[in-house]
């Protein structure tokens, strides 16, 4: 898992992670890459992640990979990403197609709705939070 | 001595408790009007692990941190 | 479409595609990658396209991306590729994620079952066609 | 005069025929041996179409196309 400061550097990350798995013997791989839009007047949105939690999130995902031949891998930006630059990609390796077009469907979707990230909205220099567009997590309202 | 922090886009200040249990976490967040919009639709971590049983028991130390609605990606 | 003779410069591929929509405000870029496993003896394997009936078929696809607002795209290696090199991309950019990842999975089992391409197992520098992991296309028997 | 091609491992010089229809071109292809074992898993391209009907009518300097079972990727 890669956290970086601003845009992520795509076709960099692309390339190195199938670098490294260029000898694994793997016969698919499915990078999902996320570009921001420009949308609803906003300059850049901007995130917020808490590392633990999203760390432990990923570790299980990697199990949950590792018991099906496949790996899993992410990258994702902190802080302000402009319109039509990469804030997210994760990647899904497999021996087989059909376990990685499942993994990643899979993987991304559990992803925008359990992975601790915060998006906001950055228009004129101010952020706001994307409340409309976020998602409780698992479990949410044991407090209430 | 608990600890409880809250995330992301509630912007309030880490906060200091006894509490023995999550319910009683509960009820004294309850008490903070501040918190009213964003208790039903948050999530909580027990020292970063996602937890979901208010009768777990809490030690000195403990960390439980409070996750309002995500969208990454 | 794309159709090269040999290996594919996935890299290549990936960053011009990339860069091609750099402005089209796609949310969600998925591309597939497939890359020959070293399996059974293998030292590559090699491929027949008939292009009039695959930029058919491509073509096909791209008008059923275009109603879901999306765009498909591919590359193809003709001839020999080694085993751990690429013999095939595809790609779908869409403003959403939904329909990108259920696109990017239709489009390759769709390829798999109906692109006009006919794969042989390299050994010992010859051609054996890999008639049991072959498809009949859609239609098949029709003469018979 | 029609053309028919046999495409990728078939391995099979392309030859032409007279023939009125899909049918007439199913009912020749049958007497040549060689094709026994493929023409039950071949689909089948007019002039670069894939097509799906023996009534089909041809005319003069029409191309079918026969496809054996693919495996691309």
């Amino acid at each position: 898992m890669e956290l970086y400061q601003g845009s992520l550097d795509t076709k960099e990350i692309f390339g190195r992670w199938l670098d490294e798995q260029a000898s694994s013997n793997y016969g698919a791989y499915i990078p999902f890459v996320g570009t921001i839009r420009a949308e609803d007047g906003i300059e850049a949105l901007s995130f917020d992640i808490y590392e633990p939690v999203l760390q432990a999130w990923f570790d299980r995902w990697q199990e949950k990979a590792q018991a099906l031949g496949a790996v899993v891998k992410m990258a994702h930006a902190l802080g302000d990403v402009p319109v039509h630059s990469s804030s997210y990609i994760s990647a899904v390796f497999s021996p087989k197609r059909r376990v990685a077009l499942e993994l990643i469907d899979t993987f991304v979707e559990d992803f925008k709705a359990n992975a601790p990230i915060w998006k906001y909205d950055v228009i004129n220099g101010e952020r706001m939070y994307a409340e409309n567009r976020s998602t409780p997590m698992d479990g949410s309202g044991l407090l209430a | 001595m608990i600890k409880i922090e809250f995330l992301g886009p509630i912007g309030k200040a880490s906060i200091q408790m006894e509490a023995d249990t999550l319910a009683d976490v509960s009820a004294k967040l309850k008490e903070d009007a501040s918190l009213t919009q964003w208790l039903d639709k948050c999530a909580v971590a027990l020292n970063d692990t996602m937890v979901n049983d208010l009768s777990i028991v809490l030690k000195d130390g403990d960390k439980v941190s409070i996750l309002p609605p995500v969208c990454g990606g």
